[in-house]
């Protein structure tokens, strides 16, 4: 099973290399096949290792594979190796399928586009550094796939590299990216020098033995890289703009797997986080923050792509909120679930955009209904279990969340637990609003020109992967059902175990609240859509949304003006006037000195004999006076 | 006996070429040739070196001066193998590149191209401290001319300023040379025992920092690095200045323990300070061999603060950085130079949109950037982790620096990279302009493959530079 | 010994020495700058002769010897000198000769 | 020292030589004294007289003139080489210059002279006729000089 | 009857055959028609210095333990010979490089007078008494005095001629002065006996060894008593200039080093300090005034005091090893110094005028060969290694160091660094100027060949390089030749 785990490694890796290697020489279709295809490799080999690890005694469900030494520095080693448990294979799981989903749509929504094969290289490479990651066996490598899922974001953010606001866009997200990686670094670093080893079970030995200051500074590093990585405030402006990217790329990078890479450090290195109740609980607050914010933002953004991407920020606020106060089962739980309907939100809104020849502003949009029902169904579904309404996947998971918080009690515990319901009406609220005026009401002319029939809803290859997501949505969340039967949180409580586990009680009535303010969300958005008005009619507050808060602002004031005219005040101040002039001074001075030692040498003879004379008797005094 | 061919092959080359009254392509060629053949040398002699056991290999000494303890000795040691290795892939290419390019009066070019490619093997090679010196020096011969002759507009002022700045620094050193020399009564770094005078270390550790450079001895490097032929700024900032680390690795750490001691704090502050201020530099420099000059500059500042570090992670991740910073940044000189090649100009404003229709062009600026800015998972990420590891038991501030080092060249590279491929085109990129010809290719694609190499195992550096894998017990050892 | 102490013809000596000097310092006419020098010379030899006396040695007297011929063979060359430049309408200055400077 | 005209600082000169030569014979130098007569009166005057000759009233440049710092300066250098070699003397003159040797009056004659050349000094006389030689050429070379207008 | 004292003629033969082709060069010009006199008399002087060398060598051979001739007129010994050597051969190729040089008709004399001066420095470097020290001074001095002034039709070279002769003859005046006063105060002129005689700190000897370390210094060239040299390096005929760079420098070091080593022991510890300080002052501005030049004659000169500089530090040492430094030093000194005056003397007689740095533009370019010495010469001086200057530096240096004078290194290195600025000009003017600078050169038509020129180039190469790399067997000679002191 370990060979599954190695292969569903390997397989995307050589689907890339092979697209990169084969470049011109084949088709663009046939670069779409290779990567699906290996992406699909290494879903089967997840599959075996899943299985494998399922079919073994539940003692036995820790293995550890090492290929060779990748890096070493006298007695320090790292190696490159595998960790396959319970919560790897079921990532695995998630991100292989997933994946290869949204690559098979892929080869729909990029048809045509000349650049298919470089698409589809960066879309294996990230496929192959997502699962480096959550396969990872030491905290150095988990690092690599870290920045490595980060690079290929960046590539795919700034796939369309002509578009300068999608150059900036993926700058942007690979700088902050960069910020957590080195935050995460440095925790390695700190690790390094007080365990001596990245491996995670040496490392998880010896957290006990650790300082409290260590493990503070640990865990901060860790959250800080998570942070970056899950576009959590304070590091989350750069997940919106990231929306610049071709949407299947949203769909699968900044929906389904990468963004969530976050959550799952939080499970992965738990009993860090463990060892420091307030870091962990920070975590939460953060995500409770995020997920608020967002979701207020998301009542206001027009771009049907930024929407969904601020609910995908406030959703992983949850999954933060449930890591961090230790309900590991249900943060892996919801993210699993958030992959399918995000995964499906996105992919169609996909459609739409790809029916409307790219336009993505929902003001354009409007009455869709009619000209792309099954789209309409799918999207519908997805809403429906973003919302978490019953029976769909996202209400099974988010309400398991919610009711955690609330059984780990404490003002903390409580206030989570508001701060998620208020979370989850907002959540009804953005998420309709979205519904209704992209698929209600009547057809914007623009709809209607574009949105000529005819030419379906789509190529089977984008369909499909959108129907069985669409099933995924609906039945996906039956894998936990309180009070019946908890298969998944109990197998990712092998790994990690659950802190919190809520009372059935506790469940069912937070999942009655839960809907309920879901459903009034729903009106909300449906009376102000009927009426023609916003959601939010103050517009201070609009404005406020509408500028996400100002973080942009703030940030470009706060570090990007600052580096800029400290880079140019040091050329100006420093490199250019002290370093660089002070040579030519010195050079020139030294050749004047030189001018003037000449011009004592005047021509004249007599000068000459005077000189010497001198000297002579300067000698002689000396000689005779010395002794 | 390998080792000196291998000092001999490229200047017996150097000779012959000059001296050849051939056509100007036979002439390139011959050289090219001769670089190849140099790189098969070095591969032949990894094949006989025992990485395993670290200890000086491939050794021959030879007296000199009996009287002043002087020999021709030279040898490798793990680290400086590798470091070889690097030197003369990069001069490969670096000659590779001149030929490609056509430099005029190729005889006396590729001569001296030659010439600096055996003095710095020598560098690599001397285990005697005048041999050092003196192929130390001899770098600087073909330097001079090559920049001063074949460089840009103000080449001359960057000539004399670069070659007076490092003698004034390398005759310090050879007062130093001098001092130690006749108080061990030995030149050999072999068989002489340690000194614990500051001054004579001083001598040394300011030459090297010249070297390097690092800050705030950098004044020599702007106009160099943008005066001189993309080529020879190549192998300047990818190899020369490696020497300085091989100096401080063999010269400085093992021989002066006490003063590098209590001078590392200093020199320290100073390698971080280099480095951020580089990085801050390149992050605005206006055009692109601005970029590439700083940010090495950056790099030798993070490189010795590895070395600095004095323990076997830093060490380690200071020759890993030195060798792939060398292949990177040779590689990142060299596209410089064909871009500027295609657009005339350096200069970022004007450039832009060379991506589309480019894909060679893009992929490999792409992946060599990439491997430039450490993304995770390459050998530069190894180097500087192993580094950010190593220096925090110095003091956790420059492990931070380092974190800082990162973000910052995140910056300026992606700067780069979209300025140069991303966007719609700039005013000096014409439609015309080419993709990479397969020639060009063919020199920078075995760099680039060295490096993804490296990126997949690191430990192969790290792991055999130094004897018996232990790095800081070697350095106080004295390599003994 | 008949005739004043050793010292007094060393102190004329020495101040024929500084008169020689003095004139090579001060005068233009190569000519008379040739003279100062021959009366350097001449003041070397009057010390050697001096003391030859003094200690009764005659290397002394002989070395003065020597001095005188090469004396005359000094003037010989630089009154061949001078004459060249004069051949040559050169003006008898050594002020004159000081093209060769810097 | 202060005559303009080289023909009568060359006369000034004989007479200085010829009273240098009174001071060597009492110093017991007889043939020194033969010697500076021949060869300064005669010989060396005789050239300089006349090359003063064939120069003519060309010859005199006036005394000292150039910079004023300069010829202070000469004066200075020549007063303290003068005054350096009385301290010295001074500072000698205690120990053993009041007695000098006896001698036996052969001493300085042109006999033991000669002697002492063809013996110890032998090279010394070779040299000075080399020297000699020399001078005749280069006196002859640079003598011949033919006239030159241009350049 | 008066006994002959039996004279060592082999000590002598370097002189001896030096003075035989002097003489039959200057037979040659009376008899030999004018038309192949030039050929006869080069040959016959060539041959003479060729010879004296080789005699040179054999009394090196022949002399292991020093010895004293003709009651201690001059000295046998492996010092005398080694200097005697580099005389004869620095003579052979100066030969050599004067071959083409334009002169009025006096041929025959400058050769017979260049061997002339030979002789007298190779007699010079052997003289062991202040008589035969003067002599020899003055011997090979009034020859140097007639040939600086032999181009008559330049006022250049007879304004230098004068300033030689006048400066010259104040310097060994003093010199005379300074021996008198010595021979006052020991009664002796032997520099063995000197040593040995009684009064050590008696004011005579001090004020007389303080003006003959100022005659020598003058010889030398050394600052405060360098003025003359500039003037007279420039103005006189380039082969001549070559010639007393190397030669005069050589013959005036050796015997610097002689008569204070040998006469002067007991004065050591002033006159190892007086001659450090002479040495830093020579450094210093040797090199601060060589910046300021244009005319590449004038710049050598300068650079020749800092050299002197160099070389009078590892006398300051007062050891055998500054012995050997010195005499290592003069190696590679003697061979740069005579190439680079031969580039500079070939270029002049292609331009027709005074070179300067102006003049060299493209030099590197149009005659590569030329280029590459005077490239070689350049960096040698320098002290680059791959040149004999690398390794006579570092001699001097750890010779300095080792007396203790560790300042004086420091004064070494900052000079060299200062000096780098200037010899790297040069080559910079031959090789990177171009365009319009260009046009100062004569456009193509290459110069007359120059066979012998060439070959002189060739050896001051072999020479220069050569040095570096057979570093130990000439660091053995010229430690058997400092053993012959008594350090």
């Amino acid at each position: 099973m370990v060979a599954g785990a190695w292969i569903c490694l390997l397989a995307p890796l050589a689907g890339a290399l092979g697209i990169t290697l084969a470049g011109q020489r084949i088709s663009r279709r046939t670069a779409g096949w290779i990567s699906t295809l290996s992406t699909f490799v290494a879903f089967g080999g997840a599959l075996v290792a899943f299985f494998g690890l399922w079919a073994a005694d539940p003692s036995d469900r820790e293995h550890v594979s090492t290929a060779y030494t990748w890096l070493a520095a006298g007695d320090f080693e790292v190696g490159l190796q595998i960790q396959l448990d319970t919560l790897s294979s079921t990532m695995m799981l998630v991100v292989s399928g997933v994946g290869g989903l949204i690559v098979w749509y892929s080869m729909g929504y990029m048809a045509g586009d000349d650049e298919e094969r470089r698409y589809f290289a960066y879309m294996s490479l990230f496929v192959f550094s997502m699962l480096l990651l959550v396969e990872a066996g030491n905290f150095l490598l988990l690092l690599v796939g870290w920045g490595l899922v980060g690079l290929a974001s960046y590539l795919l953010i700034g796939f369309w590299h002509h578009r300068p606001e999608a150059v900036a866009a993926a700058k942007k997200a690979f700088v902050m990216n960069a910020i957590g990686d080195a935050t995460f670094a440095l925790a390695c670093v700190l690790l390094i020098w007080e365990t001596g080893t990245l491996e995670f079970a040496g490392v998880f030995e010896d957290v006990g033995s650790l300082s409290s200051t260590t493990v503070n500074l640990v865990a901060l590093g860790l959250l800080g890289g998570a942070i970056a990585k899950s576009a959590q405030i304070p590091l989350q402006t750069w997940l919106p703009d990231a929306m610049e990217g071709p949407t299947p790329v949203s769909a699968l990078i900044h929906a389904a797997t990468m963004v969530t890479a976050g959550v799952y450090l939080l499970v992965r290195a738990h009993p860090i986080f463990e060892a420091t109740p307030d870091v962990q609980h920070l975590a939460a607050i953060l995500g409770a923050a995020t997920l608020l914010v967002a979701g207020a933002i998301a009542l206001v953004q027009w771009d049907i792509k930024r929407v969904i991407a601020y609910s995908t920020m406030s959703q992983i606020g949850y999954m933060f909120l449930a890591a961090g106060i230790g309900a590991y089962g249900y943060a892996i739980f919801h993210l699993m679930t958030h992959a399918f309907f995000k995964a499906l939100l996105f992919m169609s809104a996909g459609l739409v955009i790809h029916h409307l020849d790219g336009e993505q502003d929902i003001r354009r949009m409007g009455g869709l209904k009619e000209v792309m029902p099954r789209t309409h169904v799918a999207f519908l579904v997805g809403i429906l279990a973003l919302v978490g309404i019953p029976p769909f996947a996202g209400f099974w998971s988010k309400d398991g969340i919610i009711a955690s918080a609330l059984a780990a009690g404490g003002a903390l515990g409580y206030t989570l637990y508001v701060a998620a319901l208020i979370g989850a009406l907002f959540t009804g609220a953005y998420a309709f609003r979205l519904y209704y005026t992209v698929f209600r009401g009547s057809q914007s002319e623009y709809a209607a020109e574009h949105a000529h029939e005819g030419h379906g809803e789509g190529p089977r290859s984008m369909l499909v992967p959108v129907w069985i997501l669409t099933v995924l949505s609906t039945i996906g969340g039956l894998v936990v059902i309180p009070g019946v039967w908890h298969p998944l949180t109990e197998w990712i409580g092998e790994t990690a175990e659950a802190l919190v586990d809520p009372t059935v009680a506790e469940d069912y009535e937070t999942s009655t609240l839960a809907v309920v303010l879901g459903l009034v969300g729903l009106f909300l958005a449906r009376r102000a859509f009927q009426a023609g008005r916003q959601l939010v009619t103050n517009p201070a507050i609009w404005r406020v949304l509408e500028h996400k808060l100002y973080f942009d602002e703030l940030y470009d004031a706060l570090f990007f003006r600052p580096a800029v005219a400290l880079s140019v005040a040091l050329r100006r101040n420093v490199e250019e006037p002290v370093i660089e002039r002070s040579l030519d001074e010195i050079g020139s001075g030294t050749i004047q000195v030189g001018g003037e030692v000449a011009r004592v040498q005047s021509g004249l003879l007599r000068t000459y004999a005077v000189a010497i004379a001198f000297a002579v008797c300067v000698l002689v005094v000396v000689f005779v006076a010395v002794r | 006996m390998l080792t000196t061919a291998l000092i001999l092959l490229p200047i017996a080359g150097a000779l012959v070429v000059a001296i050849l009254p051939l056509p100007r392509e036979t002439t390139a060629g011959l050289a090219f040739l001769v670089a190849l053949m140099e790189v098969g040398l070095w591969i032949a002699a990894a094949a006989r070196f025992d990485f395993d056991d670290g200890s000086l290999q491939l050794g021959t000494s030879r007296e000199w001066v009996e009287s002043l303890g002087i020999s021709y000795s030279v040898g490798f040691y793990g680290f400086s193998l590798w470091l070889t290795g690097a030197a003369v892939i990069v001069s490969a290419a670096a000659i590779g590149y001149a030929v490609w390019i056509g430099r005029d009066r190729p005889r006396a070019y590729h001569a001296l191209m030659l010439l600096l490619t055996g003095a710095i093997v020598a560098t690599f090679a001397s285990q005697d401290l005048l041999l050092f010196y003196i192929s130390f020096e001899a770098m600087l011969i073909p330097l001079y001319v090559l920049v001063g002759v074949w460089g840009g507009a103000r080449r001359q002022a960057a000539t004399l300023t670069f070659v007076v700045y490092t003698m004034a620094g390398s005759l310090l050193m050879l007062a130093s040379v001098v001092a130690f020399g006749v108080t061990q009564g030995t030149f050999s770094l072999v068989d002489s025992g340690t000194s614990d005078n500051v001054w004579i270390f001083l001598g040394f550790a300011i030459a090297f920092a010249i070297k390097a450079p690092l800050f705030p001895f950098h004044g020599w490097l702007p106009l160099a690095y943008r005066e001189a032929p993309v080529e020879v700024a190549a192998v300047l900032s990818a190899v020369v200045s490696k020497t300085a680390i091989y100096g401080f690795l063999r010269i400085g750490l093992p021989k002066f323990p006490e003063p590098a001691d209590d001078l590392s704090g200093v020199i320290l502050v100073l390698a971080g300070a280099g480095l951020v201020y580089g990085s801050l530099l390149a992050f605005r420099a206006p055009d692109l061999r601005g970029v590439v000059a700083y940010s090495s500059m950056a790099q030798m500042g993070l490189i010795t603060l590895g070395v600095f570090a004095f323990d076997d992670l830093g060490l380690d991740g200071a020759v890993l950085q030195s060798v792939a910073h060398g292949l990177v940044s040779a590689s990142m000189f060299l596209l410089v130079g064909m871009v500027e090649h295609r657009c005339g100009t350096g200069e970022l404003a004007s450039l832009g949109g060379m991506a589309r229709g480019r894909p060679a062009l893009a992929t490999v600026v792409m992946v060599a950037g990439m491997i430039a800015l450490a993304v995770p998972g390459s050998a530069t990420f190894a180097g500087e982790f192993l580094i950010m590891a190593g220096v925090y038991d110095q003091g956790w501030g420059y492990s931070i620096v380092v974190a800082l080092g990162v973000v910052l060249a995140a910056m300026y590279t992606l700067r780069v990279i979209s300025a140069i491929l991303h966007v719609k085109p700039g005013p000096a990129v014409r439609e015309g302009a080419l993709d990479l010809r397969p020639a060009e290719l063919a020199l920078v694609l075995p760099m680039i493959l060295a490096l993804l190499v490296l990126s997949a195992w690191p430990a192969l550096v790290s792991q055999s530079s130094f004897p018996g894998n232990d790095a800081a017990q070697a350095i106080s050892d004295g390599f003994r | 010994m008949d005739g004043p102490d050793i010292g007094w013809y060393l102190i004329v000596a020495a101040m024929l020495f500084g008169i020689g000097a003095l004139g090579v310092m001060l005068r233009r006419s190569p000519l008379i700058v040739l003279l100062s020098l021959e009366i350097m010379l001449n003041a070397s030899n009057l010390t050697l002769i001096a003391f030859a006396r003094q200690r009764g040695d005659l290397t002394g007297q002989v070395f003065a010897l020597a001095v005188m011929a090469v004396a005359a063979a000094e003037v010989a060359i630089g009154l061949g000198l001078i004459v060249a430049m004069a051949r040559r309408r050169m003006v008898l200055d050594v002020d004159q000769a000081s093209a060769l400077r810097g | 020292m202060n005559v303009t005209n080289p023909f009568y600082a060359a006369l000034a000169l004989i007479g200085n030589l010829a009273s240098l030569a009174i001071l060597y014979l009492l110093l017991a130098a007889e043939f020194l004294t033969a010697a500076q007569v021949l060869v300064y009166a005669g010989a060396v005057m005789v050239m300089f007289l006349f090359v003063v000759a064939y120069l003519g009233g060309r010859a005199d440049a006036p005394w000292a003139g150039g910079p004023p710092l300069l010829r202070t300066a000469a004066v200075v250098a020549a007063a303290a080489l003068l005054v350096e070699v009385v301290v010295v003397l001074g500072l000698a003159w205690g120990d053993d210059l009041q007695d000098p040797a006896q001698v036996a009056d052969s001493f300085g004659s042109p006999a033991e002279i000669g002697a002492l050349f063809l013996t110890d000094h032998l090279l010394a006389f070779e040299i000075t006729s080399i020297v000699l030689l020399v001078a005749a050429v280069g006196g002859v070379v640079l003598g011949t000089t033919p006239e030159k207008e241009d350049d | 009857m008066i006994e002959t004292p039996s004279v060592d003629w082999l000590a002598l033969s370097p002189t001896v055959a030096l003075l035989s082709a002097s003489g039959l060069a200057l037979l040659a010009t009376v008899v030999v028609p004018g038309w192949m006199r030039k050929a006869v008399t080069a040959a016959v002087v060539l041959a003479g210095f060729v010879t004296a060398a080789v005699l040179a060598g054999v009394v090196f051979d022949e002399s292991a333990t020093p010895e004293v001739l003709l009651s201690d007129s001059m000295a046998r010994d492996q010092l005398a010979a080694f200097a005697q050597v580099i005389l004869a051969v620095t003579g052979a190729v100066v030969v050599l490089v004067s071959w083409t040089e334009r002169r009025r008709d006096s041929y025959g004399e400058y050769y017979s007078l260049l061997a002339a001066a030979g002789a007298g420095m190779v007699f010079f470097v052997s003289a062991e008494n202040l008589m035969t020290l003067f002599l020899g001074l003055e011997w090979f001095s009034l020859c140097l005095y007639i040939l600086v002034a032999l181009d008559t039709e330049r006022a250049a070279s007879l304004e230098a001629g004068l300033k030689y002769l006048v400066v010259g003859g104040f310097g060994s005046a003093v010199l005379l002065f300074g021996s008198a006063l010595v021979y006052g105060a020991t009664g002796e002129i032997g520099f063995a006996e000197i040593a040995s005689a009684e009064p050590t700190d008696d004011p005579f000897l001090l004020a007389g060894l303080a003006m003959i370390v100022a005659g020598l210094a003058f010889k030398v060239s050394a600052a405060p008593f360098h003025m003359w040299t500039p003037d007279v390096y420039q103005g006189a005929p380039s082969s001549v200039t070559a010639f007393m760079s190397a030669a005069t420098k050589t013959a005036a070091l050796v015997v610097f080093l002689r008569v204070l080593v040998t006469a002067f022991p007991s004065e050591a510890d002033i006159w190892t300090i007086a001659v450090a300080v002479i040495a830093s002052i020579s450094l210093v501005w040797g090199n601060l005034a060589a910046l300021a030049q244009r005319d590449v004659k004038r710049l050598l000169a300068y650079s020749s005091i800092s050299h002197a500089g160099f070389m009078l530090m590892a006398i300051s040492a007062d050891s055998a090893r500054g012995g050997e430094a010195l005499l290592y030093y003069l190696v590679p000194y003697s061979a740069m110094s005579v190439g680079a005056f031969a580039v500079v003397a070939a270029r002049e007689r292609e331009l027709g005028r005074p070179v300067t740095l102006e003049s060299l533009a493209g030099l590197g370019w149009e005659r590569p060969y030329h280029g590459i010495a005077m490239w070689t010469f350049m960096l040698g001086m320098a002290g680059f290694p791959l040149t004999g200057g690398m390794f006579g530096k570092l001699f001097v240096f750890s010779a300095a160091y080792e007396a203790g004078d560790w300042w004086l290194v420091l004064i070494g290195v900052a000079a060299t660094a200062v000096s780098l600025a200037y010899y790297l000009n040069v080559v910079r003017w031959l090789y990177m100027r171009s365009g319009p600078e260009l046009r100062l050169a004569p456009a193509g038509g290459s110069p007359p060949r120059d066979l012998a020129l060439g070959a002189a180039l060739g050896a001051a190469v072999v020479v220069t390089v050569g040095s570096f790399f057979a570093v130990q067997p000439i660091l053995d000679v010229a430690a058997d030749a400092a053993a012959s002191l008594p350090f």
